[in-house]
């Protein structure tokens, strides 16, 4: 038995290590992870452990505290207690900016884009900080500014081809369709080249054939540039259909992990999250 | 390229002479009352059949008190071919004008700025040629009010509210109050304010908790009256002094308001009754306040010098026209309504001080001084 | 002592003007989020329309209070119409810019009118001292007070308790969704421009108590002390506007009393940036943390 | 970028830039030696140092998407820096220029820094009024300084005077290309993309790895530097200085400009500020309807073009070249295009 | 009860709505659907009053409400509950409903706030909560909440399940077919194509901006075109 897997066993809710992983370091590793909002407690005792190449789901009622647990791994909210390793590095008092450093991204609920920048300039900047060179170089236009610059162009190119998206280059992301800008937000979230994928609920508002496409689109991003995924959905469809484990959240504590199967049988989750005639 | 355009354009049967002022904008108050008066005072002289049959073209332009538009007015004069100029009318642009004028050797006299900078550089104590002024150094203003309060009045004990920020303000203030202690009397508070205020309850309070005999008071007679207003208002009522920017002042402020105070004035109000009606039948209403006369000063100022380079003959706008303006005006003795008076070599007019008191809210001549 | 409480008054008195001002200012901010530069300028149009009331009609200040009030009124719900509403959908900035616009237009045009020379206004009623001890208390100051903290309280109630008030806070949020709840928004809009502007008119005839002088750009730097104070307070806050406008009187006038009357200014200034920096929305202003 | 289209070899694009400066240059020198009077290129001079204004506001304003009112505040900073260098300096004049020069960038820029960063700690209007505020403040202090230092450096309100007037056709235009193409180099690099996507979503951004308070700041200090260089162009292009010419009237102008442009287009800064500089001189006849009028324009202005004159277009004269290959229909004009690529 | 006849409608020179006619009849439920950028939500935007057509006409009981405006058409009882929610953010959960109730006497507020409260015993958790800070669920369901306190006769739904769990989600439908039943009138723009038809009476097909197909509910559930296209098999 692995160090890691005597460490997984130690979390009081265990979590999601398949064979794949069992003795790689766990990329995600949280541990009583809580936050309160005035008097409202968000997410309380909140435990997850993931391996490298996992595809996660975290589902659970509206308002259970899934989004809250996402701000809180990026640290756009300061946890009240509780720890967070990535890749086994805390990220205790880091900036947002710098857990992205350290190989988290993610997408939003509500799209953030930029929505006055073309599509290709979103992927650059998700491309930020893989660029290296400075401000003296670009003001004074030196080789390596453009060697950089070629470099991100010929990157950002790649990732639009792997979405169908390179026709799309040049208009601006305000003016994409909805299901266009919620890929696009992924491309950008993948640009920032992390090693743990964050996605709140990808196919809300997209319709089921939309919503297949983008199952195999996740499938895949998981595959090419073999990192874990964490997503948030309200779509079982596509959660039972990719999700390799599953954390049911509801009033922000974990009521259950495990297979999709065990989840879709689990009387507590149908009760609190499916319903009686899941679909 | 300068010479040669002004050059060729001064040249024919008219002479061109540029006044310039804010015509609009905060100060425009003082702009319009120096345009008008030097404006006035040009087309009378054309009335009179010019200067040996030459008419005068008179050029006015609009700097709204900003220094930058000054200069751009004042090139532009030059390329109109203007052979002396009339202004400006506050310090900062007028400083610039001189400035840049100097390249020109352009003569210009400016009716009413009144730091001494203008003139006369104390960093490098060199006299700026071709610049004159019709009227009182802001030191010379401050320092005649001292004498006055001290000498006349008997004053020991005066304090001083000025407005920060502004030159004129600042300059009579400074030189009063040396003046005043070097004549043995205490200033026993200075309060200032900055442009915009209109609010000087504060600073009296503080002046009434000092108990001082006067204050003086060296602002513009629009600020003057709601400063006598709100000092009545919180029971300080001790005469007031000001130097020439109270000309105006009656109609902003009561009669007990006024009472015993005294102020130092180019110009006496009735003291030229010509010139009073000439400027109401032109312009349709009174002279506004004391830069109207002293703008028409400086016309004449500019006309007298104008004459001897016509006497002598030259070609207008050359260089030798423009020093022979500024040589005559130089050594020159000019008649104008603010008395008759002559330059020093700092080219500031030499001319005795009015002091003025206010009987029953109306300015009358005390003195001269 | 005595200066002291004087000084106290001093600061009372002007700083309720300011905070008079700073309400009409936030009001119409809290609608259409516009810094509503030409607020000062209707304030100018109000003082020159006392005094023509007065000084050339000849008529008493009854008429001259209303006829000012009533002016500033419509001057306000005018330029809405003509000047902001076709801006509806614009980028705020531009809103911005046109508001300088118009705050330039009535400068310049009163300027044009009146010329630049001050008009003194003929006085309202006979300017009466009381004395608290030996602390001199001018009627005017105590008047101003009184009104002020008067329209605070009402304009707090409207935009709270009212159906109107609501209706005022829901267009400023979201203009679609508040139609889709049946309000009317270009109404309720103008309906905000009109109390707005007859507080700019009251505050023009209080203004003109207690500093007797109309010129054409008195409005300017009137509306700047006057955002400065909304924005202190807390900008779209009814009683924020309030405190703010008396803690700049108070600090100017403290600051000037300690013989700094050259800084006052920049202290005032000063202050507001401290303020901001420890409460960065002012001391009322509501802070809303983004919900990602 | 896209893969079908004809598009033009980096080297080629500047290569076009340069000579299309280079013709502009020529041609503007023709003209003022030999067509423009005195005064008309007094104008000129001071359409660029607006330029530089402009352009250098719209950093902060267009790209960064802020509202500071306290531009005239670095414009001054940089002035009396420059001014008081170039006064005291005992360098030939060339090179205490050049060095008044970028001193005045470098001082205003680390104002930039030192007001950039409690300032951006708010956004919106309350960014806005603190700008302004200090802004103001350092007016106040250039008025009242020398009585605390209680010696005669700043002359307050006397006027600084004996300023050399070093300022002229050459080193204004030098400077404007040289702002205009360092503006346009930091914006067309990851510096540039990291401030425009602050400006269209920070929490974006911030989750995006870019540190947005660093970003924020070098773009104001930025903007600050280059109003610094304006400034000294100014000061020794006057000769006297005062500090009531940095009031914040002068900073609205400033902002009129670019938004009247087009907030995020340079060239619109360029144009709007060539405009609003040459109309008030061409109307001068119109005597006292002339402000009237400026207002009345103004607000037609934004009520007909909210977007301002060119709303975020930038002009590229590549992009049009590149229309030309593939054969695309040609629109629009050209113009003062130095800085782009 | 509304007919809409083959409107057209841009932005700018967009073309979002092209020649697109339907009706809905009293008490019926009607489903538009189609992808993303098809013109549904401009569709209702349009027949709200939030935009305006270009050409064609809007009738709702028989009279033309074409270029009225929005809030005349609310207080004639046809509510429309937008896309992406639009709660009032910074206001707490009651005042978002008592909005909601703008058009009513005060007398019908408090009941019906009631009703509300039932529907989304969330709500009555949070009605003092900022609705800035609820979670998109919470705030989907306020929405629903805000439009049914204007005792309106018609309801306009732009995606109300968005979001929302499963349980919600057959809740939000029994919800729909519960008001539905008390005589409700119904026009619901979905995403879920599968729940939608199967509540609806009729529904219409859009794409790219043109009603495509249109029958009852059950019918397109059935119909290949719609399985492939909008069921996702
Ligand atoms: N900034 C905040 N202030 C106060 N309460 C908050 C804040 N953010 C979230 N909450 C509360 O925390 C709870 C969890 O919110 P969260 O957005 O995480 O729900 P969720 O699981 O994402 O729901 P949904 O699936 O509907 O998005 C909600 O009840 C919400 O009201
Ligand atoms: N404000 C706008 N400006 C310009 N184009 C717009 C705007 N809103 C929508 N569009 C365009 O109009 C078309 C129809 O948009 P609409 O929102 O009605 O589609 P939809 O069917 O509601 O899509 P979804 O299912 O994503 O809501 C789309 O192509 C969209 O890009
Ligand atoms: C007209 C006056 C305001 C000019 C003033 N004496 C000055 O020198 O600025
Ligand atoms: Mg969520
Ligand atoms: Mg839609």
């Amino acid at each position: 038995m692995s160090e890691f897997q005597t460490r997984l066993n130690s979390v009081p809710s265990g979590g999601f290590l398949t064979d794949r992983d069992k003795d790689k370091k766990p990329i995600l590793d949280v541990r009583e992870l809580g936050i309160d909002f005035g008097g409202l407690t968000a997410v309380d005792g909140f435990n997850l452990m993931i391996g490298r190449s996992e595809i996660t789901g975290l589902i659970g009622p509206n308002g259970a505290g899934k989004t809250t647990v996402f701000n809180l791994l990026t640290n756009v909210y300061q946890p009240t207690r509780g720890s967070i390793l990535i890749d086994g590095m805390p990220t205790a008092g880091k900036k947002t900016y710098q857990v992205n450093r350290m190989g988290v991204a993610r997408t939003f609920q509500n799209i953030r884009l930029f929505k006055e920048l073309s599509v290709i300039d979103n992927i650059k900047v998700g491309l930020h900080e893989s660029l290296r060179y400075d401000l003296a170089s670009s003001l004074l236009r030196l080789p390596n500014y453009w060697k950089e610059e070629k470099k991100c162009t010929e990157r950002a190119l790649e990732l639009l081809d792997i979405f169908h998206m390179a026709d799309l280059a040049n208009v601006p992301a305000g003016s994409l369709p909805y299901g266009a800008q919620r890929r696009l937000e992924i491309m950008r979230a993948l640009a920032t080249s992390p090693k743990l994928l964050l996605l709140d609920e990808p196919a809300a508002g997209m319709n089921p054939s939309e919503t297949a496409e983008l199952t195999e689109t996740i499938r895949r991003i998981r595959d090419d540039f073999n990192i874990a995924v964490l997503l948030i959905e309200h779509d079982m469809s596509l959660v039972m259909g990719i999700c390799e484990g599953i954390a049911v959240l509801n009033f922000g504590r974990i009521i259950a992990k495990g297979t999709p199967d065990e989840i879709r049988n689990n009387p507590q989750v149908i009760e609190a999250y499916l319903g009686k005639k899941e679909g | 390229a300068s010479g040669a355009a002004s050059g060729a354009a001064a040249s024919g049967d008219t002479i061109k002479v540029g006044v310039l002022g804010p015509l609009t904008g905060d100060v425009s108050v003082y702009g319009q009352a120096v345009v008008n008066g030097a404006t006035l005072r040009l087309k009378q002289a054309n009335e009179e059949g010019g200067i040996n049959g030459k008419q005068i073209e008179i050029i006015s332009m609009d700097e709204q008190g900003d220094p930058t538009q000054a200069v751009t007015c004042f090139t532009k004069m030059c390329d109109q071919g203007i052979t002396a100029l009339v202004g400006d009318v506050t310090t900062a642009p007028t400083l610039a004008v001189a400035a840049e004028s100097a390249d020109y050797n352009m003569p210009m006299v400016t009716a009413s700025a009144t730091a001494e900078s203008v003139t006369y550089d104390a960093e490098t104590d060199t006299v700026n040629g071709n610049v004159f002024r019709a009227t009182f150094t802001d030191p010379f203003q401050g320092v005649k009010m001292a004498d006055y309060a001290c000498q006349k009045l008997g004053y020991t004990k005066a304090a001083v509210i000025f407005k920060k920020g502004a030159d004129y303000n600042e300059g009579l203030a400074e030189n009063f109050v040396k003046e005043f202690e070097a004549q043995g009397g205490t200033i026993v508070d200075q309060e200032s304010y900055s442009d915009g205020d209109v609010d000087f309850k504060t600073q009296l309070t503080s002046i009434l908790g000092k108990g001082p005999e006067t204050v003086f008071c060296p602002n513009y007679y629009q600020e003057v009256g709601q400063i006598l207003a709100q000092a009545e208002s919180i029971g300080l009522t001790v005469p007031f002094l000001g130097g020439d920017g109270w000309d105006g002042l009656e109609g902003y402020a009561t009669a007990e308001q006024l009472k015993d105070s005294y102020f130092c004035a180019n110009y006496a109000k009735g003291a030229s009754a010509d010139f009073e009606s000439a400027y109401k039948a032109e312009y349709g209403e009174d002279y506004p306040n004391g830069f109207a006369p002293l703008g028409y000063d400086a016309a004449t100022t500019v006309l007298y010098g104008i004459q001897a380079a016509e006497d002598a003959g030259l070609e207008a706008g050359s260089d030798e026209y423009k020093q022979a303006v500024i040589d005559a005006i130089a050594g020159g003795t000019i008649e104008g309504l603010t008395g008759t008076f002559t330059f020093d070599e700092h080219h500031d007019p030499v001319k005795s001080t009015a002091i003025l008191t206010y009987i029953d809210g109306k300015p009358e001549l005390k003195e001269m001084f | 002592m005595t200066v002291f409480f004087s000084q106290l008054i001093n600061g009372l008195s002007l700083g309720s003007i300011y905070a008079l001002i700073a309400l009409g200012y936030s009001m119409v901010y809290g609608i259409i989020l516009l810094l509503n530069f030409a607020h000062g300028d209707i304030i100018m149009v109000g003082a020159y329309m006392s005094w023509f009331v007065m000084n050339q009609l000849g008529l008493g200040p009854v008429t001259a209070v209303c006829a000012t009030i009533i002016v500033c009124t419509l001057l306000g719900v005018v330029i809405e119409k003509i000047a902001y509403t076709p801006l509806r959908s614009a980028p705020r900035i531009s809103l911005l810019i046109t508001a300088i616009g118009v705050s330039f237009f009535l400068e310049y045009t009163a300027e044009l009118i009146m010329g630049s020379g001050a008009k003194v206004i003929p006085a309202y009623f006979a300017p009466k001292t009381f004395y608290v001890g030996k602390v001199p208390v001018g009627l005017t100051s105590i008047i101003t007070l009184v009104v002020t903290v008067l329209s605070m309280l009402v304009l707090t109630f409207l935009v709270q308790k009212t159906k109107l008030g609501k209706a005022m806070r829901a267009v400023s949020e979201d203009m679609d969704a508040a139609r889709l709840m049946g309000i009317n928004v270009n109404s309720t809009i103008s309906f905000t421009f009109a109390v707005g502007s007859a507080l700019a008119g009251i505050g023009a005839v209080l203004y003109c108590c207690s500093y007797p002088q109309a010129t054409p750009t008195m409005g300017s730097m009137l509306g700047l002390k006057a955002f400065v104070a909304a924005v202190l307070g807390g900008i779209g806050s009814m009683p924020g506007a309030m405190i703010g406008g008396i803690a700049i009187g108070l600090c100017e006038c403290f600051v000037s009393a300690i013989g700094l009357s050259a800084w006052k200014d920049a202290v005032t200034f000063a202050i507001l940036i401290i303020v901001l920096l420890v409460k960065p929305t002012g001391f009322l202003g509501r802070q809303v943390q983004e919900k990602v | 970028m896209n893969t079908k289209r004809k598009t033009l070899k980096m080297p080629v694009r500047y290569l076009m830039n340069a000579v299309l400066v280079a013709l502009l240059f020529v041609g503007l020198s023709y003209l003022t030696q030999n067509v423009l009077s005195t005064y008309q290129n007094k104008v000129l001079l001071t359409v660029g140092i607006n330029i530089i204004l402009a352009v250098s506001l719209n950093v902060a304003t267009g790209y960064l998407g802020q509202l500071p009112l306290g531009h005239a505040g670095f414009m001054a900073v940089g002035a009396y820096t420059c001014a008081l260098f170039t006064k005291y300096c005992p360098l030939p004049g060339g090179i205490s220029f050049a060095l008044g020069l970028a001193l005045a960038c470098v001082v205003a820029g680390l104002f930039g820094v030192l007001i950039g960063i409690p300032a951006l700690r708010l956004t919106g209007d309350y960014l806005a009024i603190l700008t302004l505020g200090f802004g103001e403040i350092i007016r106040i202090t250039l008025n009242n300084i020398d009585d605390v230092l209680g010696f005669k450096l700043f002359y307050g309100a006397k006027g600084l005077k004996n300023i050399p007037k070093y300022s002229n056709y050459w080193n204004v235009f030098l400077c404007v290309v040289i702002t205009c193409f360092a503006i346009h180099a930091m914006m067309k690099s990851r510096h540039g993309r990291a401030v425009l996507a602050i400006r269209d979503n920070e929490i974006a951004a911030e989750s995006c790895g870019i540190q947005t308070t660093y970003y924020k700041v070098m773009a104001f200090a930025f903007s600050a530097a280059f109003a610094g260089l304006a400034g000294g162009l100014y000061a020794c292009y006057l000769g006297v200085l005062d500090p009531s010419t940095f009031g914040f009237m002068k900073s609205i102008e400033i902002l009129v400009m670019v938004v009247l442009g087009g907030m995020g287009s340079m060239l619109g800064s360029i144009l709007s500020a060539t405009v609003l500089t040459i109309l008030p001189e061409a109307t001068r006849s119109f005597e006292s309807y002339r402000m009237v009028v400026y207002s009345l324009v103004l607000i037609l202005m934004m009520i007909f073009r909210p977007g301002g004159l060119l709303g975020s277009y930038d002009f590229s004269m590549s992009r049009i070249v590149e229309k030309i290959m593939n054969g695309e229909l040609f629109r629009k004009k050209e113009k003062e295009g130095e800085d782009h690529e | 009860m509304l007919k809409v006849e083959n409107i057209n409608v841009y932005y700018g020179n967009i073309h979002a709505v092209k020649n697109v006619s339907f009706e809905v009849n009293e008490g019926e439920i009607v489903t538009l659907i189609g992808a993303n950028g098809a013109g549904k939500s401009t569709t209702l935007k349009t027949i709200s009053g939030l935009l305006h057509p270009k050409t064609g006409d809007v009738l709702y009981k028989g009279k033309s409400i074409k270029g009225v405006r929005a809030h005349k058409i609310v207080e004639a009882g046809l509510a429309h509950v937008p896309e992406g929610r639009h709660v009032f953010l910074h206001m707490t959960v009651e005042e978002n409903l008592d909005m909601g109730g703008y058009t009513q006497p005060a007398s019908t507020i408090g009941p019906n706030k009631e009703k509300v409260f039932e529907l989304f015993p969330r709500l009555k958790e949070r009605r003092k909560q900022l609705a800035g800070t609820m979670s998109g669920g919470e705030q989907q369901m306020l929405a629903m909440g805000r439009a049914l306190m204007s005792n309106a006769s018609m309801l306009m739904m732009d995606e109300p399940s968005m979001g929302l769990s499963p349980l919600l989600v057959q809740e939000i439908f029994d919800i729909i077919r519960n008001i539905h039943k008390e005589g409700m009138t119904i026009l619901l723009v979905e995403q879920n194509a599968q729940m939608a038809l199967s509540v609806a009476d009729r529904a219409y097909v859009l794409e790219t901006g043109r009603v495509v197909m249109d029958g009852t509910g059950a019918e397109l559930l059935t119909n290949e075109r719609v399985r492939s296209a909008y069921l996702g098999g």
